[in-house]
Formats: structure tokens, C-alpha cells, sequence
């Protein structure tokens, strides 16, 4: 290690703050989720365990919480109608998964620098550096992050189900701390793709198995930094921005109209989502 | 050239394609189809070629059979292993979308409790024979019956179509016998009939997105009612723009009724009256009856009606403003219509919403007919239960086949199916698994996965007209020697009608011929047959256009009963389906077993969905295990104490409470199905799978309910889900 | 004239030993000084040693110096770790994150200081080392021993010296 | 009766001789009575659950001990609870011998080594709570192979750092003030002991040159202990306070948690008191005036707990978080509230049991009490920890959980591992100081004589007092 060197990156660390930001980004990959749309069906979580490599657990596992659902579907009922004899609108479905916070409260605390932040945006767990303290679910306002509390690839694959098991990505052994990667190999090939073609990638080339499935299309997949994109133009259009985007506090969101639906989930939190909710919808009929 | 000399007539309903006296040009066919390596992503399947590069993925078309709604599926294949299912985007049914359990088909291919041999009863018990000896003591048994009598051989099945319809049907004229039972839990039979009736077309389409609003009287379209991926596809485009209104009306909230803007808690088995009294309230505001309807709208004043569902006469006059306001719309009458003894009358008074207020025409259209009869799918029903189980009993039947379904595990045990079964002297099984009705079976044999088949299929609900989706195998068998489905019938028919079939190696073959001997109308211009049959692979689906029909609206004389008390058994026993676990077929998936309930958020588990005030009284609460007693039987289940449930009706899941299905569904809740009453609908025959009358009672015992989210149903304040009226949305983002 | 015998004498009490370096100190025995005298006792006994005079200790500068070290070397070392460590940008939080930085530099200061005191310890108090040859273990024990490093002609006078302070035990021995 | 009880008041008697101290302290490392065999017998046995248990977890998983959401409890619990067990034997003892409190020299040597040792059981905690506990020097910042450093910011790194400075350095401390001792050992023993002892004394002879640089350097590590053991203890805090979590993000954690420890340390020295006075009949060095002392001291620390416990109640109170207050409502009224009042009872309430003579000087009283102080301090542990992690900032995940066996195995292996380690200590080393001790004697000797002086007022020679007077007397 020279002092050059040392110089060098400490200098990118100071400019990275006065862009507001300590990374040059190259890509921010991003979500829009649409509540309005989404009907609660499971078709993305299931997606997701078929994508990930994702443990079944069993019954007494799972009623002790050890499930792995990197994508899960809350069901909330209403406050008000707490007194009603009858819930009369339906309930609050919202789909959860890895935020992939810009300031996420997971990764400083990771003893040993297991989960970090990609220059991509992305919140990554590196499973072969994680001793599983469970500091980082400790952390996790969102709780959504699952761990490995038994050895799952001995018992949730007897054969031949192990064959579906997707070659792109690993099996997560005991002790590991895992979580939603907005499916990283998927993001891996398309890069590696427009790379050999000496191309950008372009919106819409891949998306997330979760996206990918959603019967509804409730759930939009993209780049935050490619202004072309859907999901750039969505949030655009709900007035969300992120906290590189013009460098402000995470919290203070400058939505000229109050009324547009886009929000992020606990963002007094400071923690800068990646993912954008937009509000449910519903006739006001009572 | 094929050595077979067939007039040509006979040659199409070999082939599948008779139509109804259509003249047709002639055609050539291939000896070899050979298929060429794939040009775009989705490829035509083949044992391994160039363009299979190790670590690299290929997507191949095919068709989903998890439900009878036939939608397309593109399967991730690496090293010969097919790893993940996604939607086809070119199927008109899901467009690029897939359920879970769709996805979950990988699980259904490699679950590990799938069967590997051909097994024989011998001595009272199962044994694993040879595959040569199956064909063989298969061989010998029907064709005994044959001789005897060819009508005594019965195929039992789910909801078949396509060719495989088409063999099914060649098999048994073979044998000179009509019986094809066809049979689904899940099936909207009662339904079919009013449409035939009102409108003249079994099933029409539904233009759920030109709707501005959608009143479903327990219709689970986004859950299990018809073609749910399809139907939510379209809502999501019902619910942009100007943003449809969907109301729901029913006595246990479904996955559409926790999607609702407004949710009505109905009496079980009044939801004919709420519509009678809706369609009073619209003819009090000036929208005319028809003529043969209007004694029965008469007789349901909102008051009155109000009296009787439980829903108030504001909410009942609210509604029908708002099905006025909002035009055109859509009334939707599901399972819990249509599962009571005057369903037919039900669903007709909902149908009647649809000629009053209309929508015929444009958000019920006529979807054609589907021009080749033999391909038609048979859709599922319970009559044929009832009528199967009576006819075992009757000792009407030598061999019966079963195939995509399970009748052991879904009838009624007031039925006796079980025992009648005993009284049909060779029972064959088709089926991946050891199943209830493959514990009963004289001969199993094992057939492939959906993922290793070829075939084709016609949906019963077509978005768009004429498609026949193709199935193809994404991958080698897992268990050598095991036949898929269509190869099964072909030997089975060579058995009998060696000549006719004999030129068919295997199912493949016939199927290559089958797509080259398409009539020329329904074939692009300008492709070969090979060009034709790998495109047709490419895109997974072949369309057949048909011109549509018109539809009437017959409107005819409705007469509804009340509904009486039953001081003994006084719930409505619901025995809801799932998106998941469906009518317990899917029960054995981990995938599914593991993915909380949409609305409860239970896993691996049953239980009963009671209100509140129900629970009060009968001094329960969340995990109490209770009984449910029926005049046919009793099961013991959790309690999951639950608002979205009428203080009536005892609503229980179906698809837990499996016997022998398997590690994953074995000795797992309970299933309701088992102490339904053997009640008739009147007009169809159907069973009336929603007119059970059952009392709870406590046991005293007390398990823990998995569930998800099992201490909080509120967000307590946070900003988690926010919710805004729909007049914003439509200010700020409406078209 | 070198110095060529020691003599070891172990009193009863810290009066009579105190007195006795009095004694010394005022040139009771030519040619002897207090610099010449090592005092051995089971307990440390500040008003003996001000007998004894200044005799410098420098254990404090090891301890300044370590504390130092420790915390400037631990914050070099640590903002060098992560500066070229750049997987670390985490949280929205900078590369050397100073506030982490003083917890631990902090930490490593108070090792820093323990350690070099130690050092310094050991150092000063020539540790580890054998026991002196004229130890007695009745020093461990409740007595006090005056040990002189003396030439040949001043033994006799020192063990006067002792006696006349009441003297329990003598020894003596010839140096190397 | 009167004069007895007088007698009992001092902290020590001037008129032990100080070959007797040596004899009395040395025989500990021979013949302690018959339960001090019980007691290593039940440690044995508890070890052996503890590792049976940790075996299992080993070979299973972390399922057999965690689960979601609560990723951390009854191990994190212990392991604070026994970092604040280390806290006052070497944080007091370096005070006391800032300030020269001469009670402090009977027995801070074992109050000490309770500091070592608890701390060597509080580091097995982290790492018995690893998922992957055979990577666990993955923390420590070795030179790394790959570029990989353990990561500073995270607060469980500092606490790697913090809790090696301060086990070192108070193991040195210890050391080194056990010097002298070791070198009366090595004077009085044969055989292994002596070469072990002449190894550890380092040849020490207490010349005035080492008496002095050893007054020096023990000073100026009492000194650096203390805000050591003060930082040691707000880092175990910021592992919650650092946090974002509702009811770990307290500003008052660090004191909360020195006063904790501080508390509970003080409640242990108790018990080991009571423990060593028994098994080495050290009745005239562990006094009950000295008894008396420790109990007032745990009295007011007890108070300070209870203050800090009440500010941070009302800070959240005031707050308006509504997440704060949530969790602290759900500490009062949850699935944890009757953790929650045993806690306020034992460590509040009970306490003021201390604040009676009677009840002081009353050694099974005050065995009884000090257990239950520290018990108090346990749950005090668990509802830092399993409150907030039950019921955080996302209410789909809320989730009530007890430990399960293999975890309380795993606990009740950590006192018999603690309990072998303390009782080989005794066994091997002076667990009282003799050197002080003879210094202590000494000083209050000096004291009652010029008193005595004073009294008779006189200005004559004063007949000089033999440190061996009392044999003296008796021969």
C-alpha cells in the first residue's frame, strides 16, 4: 500500500462527499412497487424461492421464525375498522423485501465486513465472509433478513428436488446470515452480456424473479441511474428521490405534490430505500 | 409418406381435427421431423445441441398443467435440468405471468415421493412389477373386458383437453363405452350452465379491464375462480386509469375479496337474494327487468333482502347506484353461488344483473367456437362424481382409469366412493404419485412430469380466441421407462386398434403429424410443416381462429327458496379453496405447503376461519382445536379467529387433511371435503359443495397456529401500507 | 577502591532500619553512602525510603510514550486499513470513519500505556532477575534487611553499625 | 460484649502478627474445608451440561438456541452479564487504591481475579453465539490474506478491541500487583509450587528500587484502568446504543450500563466474600466491617442503577418516539413484564435490605441477597435485549421468545466454567493480598499508637512496637 495510493482514495472519499455520495455509481438498481396493483397472490415469493435457492423449513421451524422468505407478503388490516364487525375493504397487502438501503443500518455494523455496499447500489451479503453474529438482522429496521439457523442442504432437498436447485448461485450452509440480492446473478449476466457486446444494458433486458412473476406487474424493476428507465421515470413521477439525487438529508423529501403516491417504508430512518412504494388505492364507499 | 390408407375424414379425427363437416384441402405429411437448433431465446426442445452452452440457460415453451387454466410457461433449462418456470409472454392466458403454483410445477416434477415403478396388487398389497408386465397385465385385463363387454371400462380424469381429450375419447369408442368421467373440485359447472343458457355460449369472455366496475359474488378470480393469472393480469389494468370498482359479496373473504374497495359479509346461500335485491333496487331507479325475472325481483325489496342476507338496505341500494354510476360493468357469481341446492337459481339472479345492466355485449363477449370438438376441453364437475360413485356401486364398471385426479382424497366420504371402488374389479391409476386413489388401485402406473411430457391443450376459458398451448419436455425423465400421458393412451389404443395407431412410434410423433395435418386455414401461409412445427414449439401455442358468435340474453323464470335455519347444525361449513394448495393436489409441494395463506398467513396447517362473535360464543380463540361435526362426518381443526368470515359459516381450507400423498402433505390438517353432505343441485346435478350444515364444538385442546405476522394484523401507526381514495388516484394519475 | 563485599543486615522493625540508613547517611562509615545501600522489606514503606533519599524513577515515560504510541499508531493503522480496504464504504458512512476511529484509538492508547508501563517496570526493576544472593526469606516474612555494597576495610564498622541498632541477623558475601 | 463488638468494627485487627498473616493466607492453597470440594464438584458438573450443550448447537445449528427476530438473546445477555460481573473487582480496586482506602487490600486480589475470569467467561458468549463460530478470528485484525479487515465500524469489532485491552490489562494488574506475594510464596513452598512461584515472582526481593517503581507503575495502571473499564463497558452499550433499534438507541445506555455492571460486580464481590471467608475461615481478614463497607458501597451504586433506569424511562417517555415508547410500554405491560418487575424488585427494591446493620452484618442474609442482587442484574440483561428485539420498528415481525434448554445449558456451563476457573485460582494463588494486608496492619498500628500517644500526652521515647509482637507475646 503506498501513501499514493492512500492519498488517491482518500481524495475519492472526499469528493464522493460533495457529490453527496461515496461512490461513482455505474448503475442504481432500483424498484417501484405498486400497491394499487398488487393483489397479495404469493406468485413473487414463490418466484423467488425457485430463483434463490431458497430453504423450505418445515412447519416447527417455521413457527419459530427460522423461514427464509427473502420476499414475503404482509397482510395488514385496517386500524379504523378495528371496531367493525366485518373488515369492508379488503386488506393492506405489501409485499417486503431487502430494501437495499443507500444508508443501510446493516452494514457498518458487520464485524467483519460481510455484508457491504456494491458500487452498484446493491446492499450485498458476501456468505463466505459471514460468521453469522446477526448483527446486521439485529439491525435491520425492515427485518428482512433470514438466517441460516440450520444446515438447510441437508435437509431441505432430498433428492431429486436438489435438482432444481439453480447452478447460478450458491446453497447457503448453517450459520449464514442471507437476504433478498435483487437477484444479483441475473444482474451479473446482463452486465457481463452488454459488456461483450459493447453495449449499455438497456431497461427491461432482465428484471427480478419477483417482478418477473408478478401477475399484476405490481412490482417494476430498473436502473435508478439510466433516466430512460421506468423505474426512473416512476419515481420521477412520484417525486421520490434518492439521497445522492440532489444531496439531500435521506428524510426530507421535496414533493412538489402531496397527493403523487410514492413513498419508502420507515423513511424517517434515514436509510434510503431503493425501493419505492406507491400507495394503495380504494374507493371511499363507508 | 404414411403406409396408412384412411379416408380422409377418418384420418382428421385420428389426427384430432374433425370439425363439423368442414371440407378440407389435402396435406402432406412428413415421415422425419427433424427439429433445428433454436434462433431466439425460446428454442424448440431437442436432446442437446450447439446452441446448449454449460453454465448458460435455455427457455423452453410449454404449458402449465398445475390447474386446468392452460397457461403458457417458458422453463429455464441448464445441463439438462430444467430449473424454473416462467410465464410465456406470447400466451394470451397469462402473458409473461405465472402463479405460484405454476412456478411450483419444478416441485410437482421433482418432488421427491414421485413414483419410479409400475406397481401391481398382489396378495392385497402393491408390489413393484416391470414395466412389461404392467403392459402386459394391462393388456390381458381390458382386453378381457373388451371382449365381455367394452362398455364396462370407464376412464375417470380431471379436466383433460387437446389431444390427449382426443385419445382418451378414441380409447374408449374403441371399446364401444361412453363413460368418461371428468371431475374437478374447483370448477365452475353451474356457472357454465347459466351462460349456456342465459347467453348461449358455455363460457364467454370477460372483459374485466373494459369494466368500470366489478360486483363478484364470490368469485375468486384473482384466487381460483376460472383462470385466476389471467383474470389478474387484466385487473391490473381494471384498476389504472380511470380505476375500476370492485365489490365483493360472499361469506368468507377470498384473495379478490382482500383486493375489494368495498366487502360485503352475505349470509351463506343468500347471495341470490342480495342480487335479486340489487336488481330491485335498479328497477326502483328505472332499469328495466326482464320480463320472465321480474316476479322474482319483485319479491326482494332491499328491505327485505336486507332482512335476509344480512346486508343493509343502504348498502344493497348503495350498490346498485354505484353498478349504475359505473357502466359498463361486470357480475361475476362464483363457487359459493353456485355450491348451494338452488345454485343454478343463484347464479341466474346474478346473471340477471348482467342483462339488466347491459354488460352483455361488452364486458361479456362471445369467445367463438372452438372449431375442432375432439380437442374441446372436458371440463370438470361433480356431477360425474356423483354419477361415478354411483355407478361403482351399482358394480356398472370392470377397468375405470384415473387420471389428474384424485377421487378418494375429494369425495364426500357420504358418497362411499371408497367403498364403491371396491366393487370395480381392475383399477388402473395414472399418476405421478402415490396418491388416496392409487392406495386403492389394482395397477399404478407411474407417468411423467407435466416438465417431461409433450402435448397439447385447450383452455377452458379462452382470452382470446382459439388457442391450442403445446406442451413439450423440458428435460429427459427422471425415471426411464415411464410414459408420458399421451404415449400411455397410444399404447393402450394399439392395444386395441393396432392398425390405426401402429405408425405412431410414440406420442411425439403423433403430435408432429398431428400439427402437419392442421387444416390449411388455420396454417401462416407460406411455412413449411417443419417451419410450422418448430415455430409452433417456439411460441408454445398454436392459434385456431374461430369467428365469434353473438350472445343472447335469455333471461329465464328465477325462483329462489329461503334459506332455513337448522336449529341442530347451525354453521355453513365453507370449504374454501386456495391459491396454493387448490383442491389438495398441490399439497404436496414444500413450496406451496411453506407459502403462507394469502389471507390467514397459516402454513403447513389447516384451520377453521370463524368471526369473532361465533368464537365468543363458542368460547374459543386462535389455536383451540375444535370439532366440526356434519350429518355425514366430523373433522378437528384449529380456530383462526378472523372478521373476513360471516358469523354463520365455518369456513375450513381445502387441500390438507392428505392420507398417503406423499411426505410433505401426510397427516396434515384436516380435510372438509371428507363430511360434505351428498346435497344435489337442483337443476344441474352438481354437488352442492357450500350447502353443509355443521355445528363446532370445543375439545379442549389447544396447538399453536403457524402462521406469518402471527401478533400483529394492524401496522400500529407506522407508514407501512398508506392508503389514499381512489378519487385522488384518479386526479392525479387517471387517464 | 572497589567495592568488593556485601553484607546483608535484617532488623526487627522500620524504626531500627530507618535509623541505621540515618546512620549511614551521616557518614558514620568513611567512605560509604547512602547510594551504597539497597533496603529490602516485605512492605513498600515510604518513610525508609526518605531516608534513602530521591533515587529517580522513570517508569512514567515509558507509560507516556506507549500511551502515545498506541494512540497514534492504532489510528494510522487502522485509517490505513480502511483506506485500502475499500470494500468498507458501508451505511452511507465514509471510508476512515473518525468516530470509530477514537474508540478504538482510544482503546489502544490505555493498551499502549499498560504494556510500555509494564515495560518500564520490568525495565526499571530489572525484572525478571534472580533473587539477590543475600536474600533472606525472612524478608518476606516480617523483617527488614539493609544490604551494603562495602570495600573489605569497611565491614567490621558496618556491622557495628547494625548491631548498635539491634540487629537480628548479619550475612556477607564476597562479590565477583 | 461490648469490647468484641467493637473489635469487630475494625476492618482489621493491628495486632496480627505478620508471620501469622503469611501462615493464615498461605494455608489457603492446601486445606480449604470439604464444601470448597462440593463447589468444584457442582462446576464440574455444570461444565459438563454447558458443553454437552454447546456440542449440540455445534453440530445442528443456532436453531437449537435463536430464532427470528431474535437474533441475539440469552448469550448476549450473559455475555454483558458477565462483562459487568468484571466490572468491580479491578474498576473498584483501582479507585479504592487511587484514594488509598486501606479496606480495599483484603480483598481486591480475588475481586480481581472475578474480573479476569469473568471476562474469560463473557468472551466465550460472542463466540459461542456465532453462527459460524469456527471463523471467529475473522474479527481480530491479523494481516489479512486477501485484503480483508475485520470491519472498525462495526461496535462488535470495538468490542473485540476494548475487551482484549481490558482483560490484558487487568490481568496484568492483577499480576502485578500479586508480585510480592508470589514472592512470599515462592519463600514458603516446595517443590512444583516453588518453581512455579520463583518463575511467576520474577525473582522479585523487594528492594526499595522495586518498591518504588512498583508503587509507580501500579499507580499508573490503577489509573488507566479505570477509564478503561468505563470504556469497556459503554462499548458493550454501543453494540445497542450505536444501534438504530427503539430501546437500544438510549443516550443514558453507557452509564446505565457501567452502573449495571458496577452493580453487579459489586453484588459478586459480595458473594466471593462470604464464599472465601467460609472456605478459608478468614474470618479476621475478611471482616464484617469490611463486609459492611461493601454492602454500602452496592447500596449506593444500587441507587445510582435505579436513578439511571428511571431517567431513561422518562427520557423515552418524553421522547415521543413512538417506537421508544412502544417498546417501553410492551417492557411494562408485555409477554416480558414479569422479567420486567422481578428486575425492578431485585435490583431497587431488594437492595435496601443493605441499608440495615443488622441485616448487613448477617452473613447468610447478605449470601441470599447478593445472589438475588445479581440475578436482578441478569434480567436486567434480557430485557435490554429481548424487548426491542421482539417488538421493533416493524410490526409483522414482532415475535415473543424464551430461551430454549440448550441455550440455558450453555449459560449454566459459563458459572462452571467461571467457577473452576476462580476456584483454581484460589487454590494456586493468594487470594488475599499479604503484602497490603501487613501493610494495612502496619498503618493501623502506626494510627492506634500515636492515638495512644496522643492520649497519654506525653512527649517521651515511645517504646517502638516489634512487627512480630504478637508471637512475641505468645512465646
Amino acid at each position: 500500500m503506498s501513501l499514493e495510493n492512500l492519498t488517491q482514495d482518500w481524495s475519492r472519499y472526499r469528493n464522493g462527499i460533495e457529490e453527496g455520495g461515496f461512490h461513482n455509481y455505474e448503475h442504481r438498481w432500483g424498484m417501484a412497487i405498486d400497491l394499487n396493483a398488487c393483489i397479495g397472490c404469493n406468485a413473487c415469493s414463490t418466484a423467488c424461492y425457485a430463483e434463490n435457492n431458497l430453504a423450505v423449513v418445515g412447519k416447527e421451524r417455521f413457527s419459530k421464525g427460522h423461514y427464509m422468505h427473502w420476499m414475503r407478503i404482509e397482510r395488514y388490516w385496517d386500524e379504523d375498522q378495528a371496531k367493525a364487525e366485518f373488515p369492508d375493504q379488503g386488506a393492506n397487502f405489501l409485499p417486503m423485501l431487502c430494501q437495499q438501503c443507500g444508508a443501510a443500518p446493516c452494514e457498518p455494523v458487520c464485524p467483519v465486513a460481510a455484508t457491504y455496499h456494491t458500487p452498484d447500489g446493491l446492499n450485498a451479503q458476501v456468505y463466505n465472509r459471514c460468521i453469522g453474529s446477526r448483527y446486521c438482522s439485529n439491525n435491520c429496521p425492515y427485518r428482512v433478513r433470514y438466517f441460516n439457523f440450520w444446515s438447510y442442504p441437508e435437509s431441505a432437498w432430498p433428492a431429486p428436488l436438489n435438482l432444481q436447485l439453480n447452478p447460478d448461485i450458491t446453497v447457503r450452509d448453517k450459520g449464514v446470515m442471507e437476504k433478498c440480492t435483487f437477484c444479483v446473478q441475473r444482474i451479473r449476466v446482463a452486465k457481463d452480456t452488454a459488456k461483450m457486446e459493447n453495449r449499455k444494458i438497456k431497461d427491461g433486458e432482465f428484471t427480478t424473479a419477483c417482478a418477473q412473476a408478478c401477475p399484476t406487474s405490481a412490482i417494476h424493476f430498473g436502473d435508478l441511474m439510466d433516466a430512460e428507465s421506468a423505474v426512473t421515470k416512476l419515481w420521477a413521477k412520484h417525486q421520490v428521490k434518492r439521497h445522492d439525487d440532489e444531496g439531500l438529508p435521506v428524510s426530507t423529501q421535496h414533493k412538489q405534490n402531496p397527493a403523487l403516491r410514492g413513498y419508502r417504508v420507515l423513511e424517517e430512518l434515514n436509510t434510503d430505500p431503493s425501493v419505492m412504494y406507491l400507495e394503495r388505492v380504494r374507493e371511499e364507499l363507508a | 409418406m404414411m403406409n396408412l390408407k384412411l379416408k380422409r375424414r377418418e384420418f382428421l379425427q385420428l389426427m384430432g381435427w374433425s370439425t363439423a363437416g368442414a371440407t378440407l384441402a389435402g396435406c402432406d405429411l412428413p415421415t422425419t421431423v427433424t427439429l433445428e437448433e433454436g434462433k431466439e431465446e425460446v428454442v424448440a426442445y431437442l436432446s442437446p445441441e450447439e446452441y446448449v452452452i454449460p453454465g448458460v440457460g435455455v427457455w423452453y415453451a410449454s404449458t402449465c398443467l398445475q390447474c386446468a387454466a392452460g397457461c403458457g410457461i417458458h422453463g429455464r433449462v441448464r445441463e439438462g435440468r430444467a430449473l424454473k418456470l416462467e410465464g410465456n409472454p406470447d400466451s394470451p392466458v397469462n402473458r409473461g405471468k405465472l402463479c405460484q403454483m405454476g412456478q411450483s410445477g419444478v416441485q410437482t416434477h421433482y418432488n421427491p415421493d414421485r413414483l419410479s415403478k409400475p406397481q401391481l396388487r398382489k396378495d392385497g398389497k402393491l408390489v413393484d412389477i416391470s414395466w412389461d408386465e404392467a403392459w402386459k397385465v394391462l393388456d390381458e385385463k381390458v382386453g378381457a373386458a373388451a371382449k365381455t363387454s367394452g362398455a364396462r371400462v370407464a376412464w375417470f380424469t380431471g379436466t383433460v383437453s387437446g389431444h390427449q381429450a382426443a385419445l382418451i375419447g378414441e380409447h374408449l369408442d374403441a371399446l364401444g363405452s361412453r363413460h368418461h368421467f371428468v371431475h374437478e373440485v374447483i370448477n365452475n359447472a353451474v356457472g357454465r350452465a347459466v351462460n349456456q343458457d342465459v347467453l348461449g355460449e358455455a363460457m364467454p369472455r370477460l372483459a374485466l379491464d373494459q369494466a368500470k366496475l366489478v360486483l363478484s359474488f364470490g368469485a375468486d378470480f384473482l384466487g381460483t375462480w376460472v383462470s385466476p393469472t389471467h383474470f389478474a393480469t387484466e385487473y391490473a389494468k381494471f384498476r389504472s386509469g380511470t380505476r375500476g370498482v370492485l365489490v365483493v359479496a360472499e361469506p368468507k373473504m377470498s384473495l379478490t375479496g382482500a383486493n375489494a374497495d368495498l366487502w360485503l359479509a352475505v349470509r351463506p346461500g343468500t347471495e341470490g337474494m342480495l342480487a335479486l335485491g340489487i336488481a330491485h333496487a335498479l328497477m326502483q331507479s328505472g332499469v328495466s327487468v326482464p320480463d320472465a325475472a321480474r316476479p322474482a325481483v319483485a319479491a326482494y325489496a332491499p328491505v327485505k333482502a336486507a332482512e335476509i342476507t344480512g346486508i343493509s338496505a343502504q348498502r344493497i341500494e348503495q350498490v346498485a347506484a354505484l353498478l349504475k354510476q359505473h357502466s359498463p360493468s361486470l357480475v361475476l357469481a362464483g363457487a359459493t353461488v353456485e355450491g348451494q341446492e338452488q345454485g343454478y337459481q343463484a347464479a341466474s339472479a346474478v346473471m340477471l344483473l348482467n342483462v339488466m345492466l347491459g354488460n352483455v355485449g361488452q364486458t361479456i363477449v362471445s369467445s367463438g367456437e372452438f372449431p375442432f370438438p375432439q380437442l374441446r376441453p372436458r371440463t370438470g364437475n361433480t356431477r360425474d362424481l356423483v354419477a361415478f360413485a354411483a355407478a361403482a356401486k351399482d358394480k356398472a364398471l370392470d377397468v375405470a382409469f384415473f387420471y389428474g385426479t384424485n377421487p378418494v382424497y375429494t369425495a364426500p366420504a357420504s358418497l362411499g366412493l371408497a367403498e364403491g371402488l371396491q366393487n370395480i374389479p381392475f383399477k388402473v391409476v395414472l399418476t405421478q404419485f402415490p396418491d388416496e386413489t392409487a392406495a386403492q388401485a389394482d395397477l399404478v402406473l407411474p407417468v411423467a412430469s407435466s416438465l417431461e411430457d409433450w402435448g397439447t391443450h385447450v383452455a377452458a376459458y379462452q382470452p382470446e380466441q382459439g388457442v391450442i398451448t403445446f406442451q413439450q419436455p423440458l428435460m429427459e425423465g427422471l425415471y426411464p421407462g415411464t410414459p408420458g400421458v399421451g404415449d400411455a393412451l397410444l399404447k393402450l389404443l394399439k392395444m386395441r386398434e393396432a392398425q390405426k395407431y401402429g405408425a405412431f412410434n410414440d406420442y411425439f410423433s403423433y403430435l408432429q403429424n398431428a400439427v402437419a395435418s392442421l387444416p390449411e386455414q388455420y396454417k401462416a401461409s407460406g411455412l413449411t410443416n417443419k417451419q410450422l412445427w418448430e415455430q409452433t414449439l417456439q411460441k408454445g401455442l398454436l392459434t385456431v381462429d374461430s369467428a365469434p358468435g353473438s350472445l343472447k340474453t335469455n333471461v329465464g323464470e328465477i325462483t329462489l327458496h329461503e334459506v332455513k335455519a337448522d336449529a341442530e347444525y347451525p354453521l355453513h361449513l365453507i370449504p374454501s379453496p386456495r391459491l396454493g394448495l387448490w383442491d389438495g393436489r398441490h399439497a404436496n409441494i414444500p413450496w406451496l405447503q411453506e407459502a403462507p395463506d394469502q389471507i390467514s398467513k397459516v402454513v403447513w396447517d389447516s384451520w377453521a376461519e370463524l368471526h369473532p362473535s361465533t368464537a365468543a360464543r363458542l368460547g374459543v380463540r386462535e389455536g383451540d382445536v375444535v370439532e366440526i361435526t356434519s350429518a355425514h362426518g366430523a373433522i378437528k381443526v384449529k380456530v383462526y379467529v378472523f372478521k373476513g368470515v360471516h358469523p354463520d359459516a365455518i369456513a375450513v381450507p381445502l387441500g390438507q387433511g392428505h392420507e398417503g400423498y406423499g411426505r410433505y402433505a401426510n397427516g396434515i390438517g384436516a380435510n372438509p371435503l371428507k363430511i360434505l353432505s351428498p346435497a344435489i343441485e337442483a337443476r344441474t346435478g352438481e354437488l352442492a359443495l357450500y350447502g353443509t350444515r355443521v355445528k363446532a364444538t370445543r375439545t379442549g385442546v389447544h396447538e399453536e397456529l403457524v402462521k406469518e405476522g402471527r401478533n400483529n394484523i394492524s401496522q400500529r401507526s407506522r407508514k407501512l401500507v398508506v392508503t389514499i381514495s381512489a378519487e385522488q388516484f384518479r386526479r392525479t394519475e387517471g387517464v | 577502591m572497589k567495592k568488593t563485599r556485601r553484607i546483608l543486615g535484617l532488623f526487627g522493625n522500620f524504626d531500627e532500619a530507618t535509623n541505621a540508613i540515618y546512620d549511614i547517611r551521616a557518614s558514620k562509615i568513611a567512605g560509604l553512602s547512602v547510594d551504597d545501600v539497597t533496603l529490602i522489606s516485605p512492605i513498600e514503606h515510604p518513610d525508609v525510603e526518605e531516608a534513602l533519599g530521591d533515587r529517580p524513577v522513570s517508569v512514567q515515560y515509558f507509560t507516556f510514550c506507549g500511551g502515545l504510541f498506541g494512540l497514534v499508531g492504532s489510528w494510522l493503522w487502522i485509517a490505513s486499513a480502511q483506506a485500502s480496504f475499500l470494500v468498507q464504504p458501508q451505511g452511507g458512512k465514509p471510508v476512515v470513519t473518525l468516530v470509530s476511529n477514537f474508540v478504538l484509538s482510544y482503546e489502544m492508547m490505555i493498551l499502549g500505556g499498560v504494556l510500555s508501563t509494564l515495560i518500564g517496570l520490568l525495565i526499571g526493576a530489572r525484572l525478571p532477575s534472580r533473587p539477590h544472593t543475600l536474600y533472606s526469606e525472612k524478608v518476606s516474612l516480617d523483617q527488614i534487611g539493609i544490604i551494603l555494597e562495602l570495600e573489605d576495610t569497611q565491614i567490621e564498622s558496618a556491622k557495628n553499625l547494625f548491631r548498635n541498632h539491634r540487629v537480628l541477623e548479619i550475612r556477607e558475601e564476597v562479590m565477583k | 460484649m461490648k469490647e468484641t463488638e467493637l473489635h469487630h468494627d475494625k476492618d482489621i485487627r493491628e495486632d496480627l502478627a505478620w508471620s501469622q498473616i503469611n501462615s493464615d493466607i498461605m494455608k489457603s492453597l492446601e486445606n480449604p474445608r470439604r464444601g470448597f470440594w462440593y463447589t468444584v464438584i457442582g462446576c464440574l458438573v455444570l461444565l459438563a451440561i454447558g458443553i454437552t450443550a454447546e456440542v449440540l448447537q455445534y453440530m445442528y445449528g443456532m436453531g437449537r438456541s435463536k430464532n427470528h427476530p431474535h437474533m441475539w438473546n440469552l448469550y448476549i445477555a450473559t455475555f454483558i452479564f458477565w462483562i459487568g460481573m468484571s466490572h468491580s473487582g479491578t474498576l473498584l480496586s483501582a479507585i479504592l487504591h487511587i484514594v488509598h482506602a486501606d479496606w480495599r487490600k483484603p480483598i481486591y486480589r480475588f475481586a480481581e481475579a472475578m474480573t479476569t475470569f469473568s471476562l474469560m467467561t463473557a468472551l466465550l458468549f460472542p463466540v459461542i453465539h456465532l453462527g459460524r463460530l469456527w471463523n471467529f478470528y475473522w474479527v481480530i485484525p491479523y494481516v489479512p490474506a486477501r485484503g480483508t479487515w475485520p470491519n472498525f465500524r462495526s461496535p462488535l469489532s470495538w468490542d473485540g478491541f476494548a475487551i482484549m485491552t481490558y482483560l490484558t490489562s487487568s490481568a496484568l494488574f492483577l499480576y502485578i500487583g500479586m508480585l510480592p506475594d508470589l514472592a512470599i510464596a515462592r519463600d514458603n513452598t516446595t517443590g512444583w509450587r516453588k518453581k512455579l512461584y520463583s518463575t511467576l515472582s520474577l525473582g522479585w526481593y523487594g528492594s526499595d528500587r522495586q518498591w518504588r517503581i512498583f508503587r509507580k507503575a501500579y499507580m499508573l495502571m490503577a489509573i488507566f484502568l479505570i477509564p478503561l473499564a468505563v470504556s469497556v463497558h459503554s462499548i458493550v452499550s454501543s453494540d445497542f446504543a450505536m444501534s438504530i433499534m427503539p430501546g437500544w438507541h438510549v443516550t443514558t445506555f453507557p452509564p446505565y450500563f457501567v452502573s449495571g455492571a458496577l452493580y453487579s460486580g459489586c453484588a459478586a464481590i459480595v458473594t466471593l466474600f462470604i464464599l472465601l471467608r467460609y472456605y478459608f475461615r478468614w474470618e479476621e481478614y475478611m471482616t464484617l466491617a469490611i463486609l459492611e463497607k461493601i454492602c454500602k458501597l452496592t447500596f449506593a451504586i444500587a441507587m445510582v442503577w435505579t436513578y439511571l433506569n428511571l431517567v431513561e424511562f422518562a427520557s423515552v417517555w418524553y421522547g415521543h418516539d413512538i417506537y421508544g415508547k412502544e417498546v417501553l410500554w410492551a417492557k411494562m405491560t408485555g409477554a416480558y413484564a414479569p422479567v420486567f418487575w422481578s428486575m425492578m424488585f431485585f435490583g431497587s427494591v431488594l437492595p435496601f435490605t443493605l441499608a440495615f446493620r443488622k441485616l448487613r452484618r448477617h452473613i447468610p442474609t447478605m449470601m441470599t441477597v447478593s445472589i438475588l442482587l445479581n440475578v436482578g442484574m441478569w434480567l436486567e440483561r434480557w430485557m435490554i435485549i429481548s424487548p426491542t428485539l421482539s417488538q421493533s420498528f416493524y410490526p409483522w415481525s414482532w415475535d415473543v421468545m424464551w430461551p430454549t434448554l440448550t441455550s440455558w445449558g450453555i449459560v449454566l456451563g459459563s458459572f462452571g466454567w467461571f467457577g473452576l476457573l476462580f476456584l483454581t485460582f484460589v487454590k494456586i494463588f493468594p487470594s488475599v493480598s499479604m503484602y497490603e494486608v501487613k501493610e494495612m496492619v502496619y498503618h493501623r498500628r502506626l494510627a492506634s499508637e500515636k492515638a495512644q500517644a496522643e492520649r497519654r500526652n506525653t512527649g517521651g521515647a515511645q517504646p517502638a512496637f516489634s512487627l512480630s509482637m504478637r508471637k512475641e507475646d505468645g512465646s
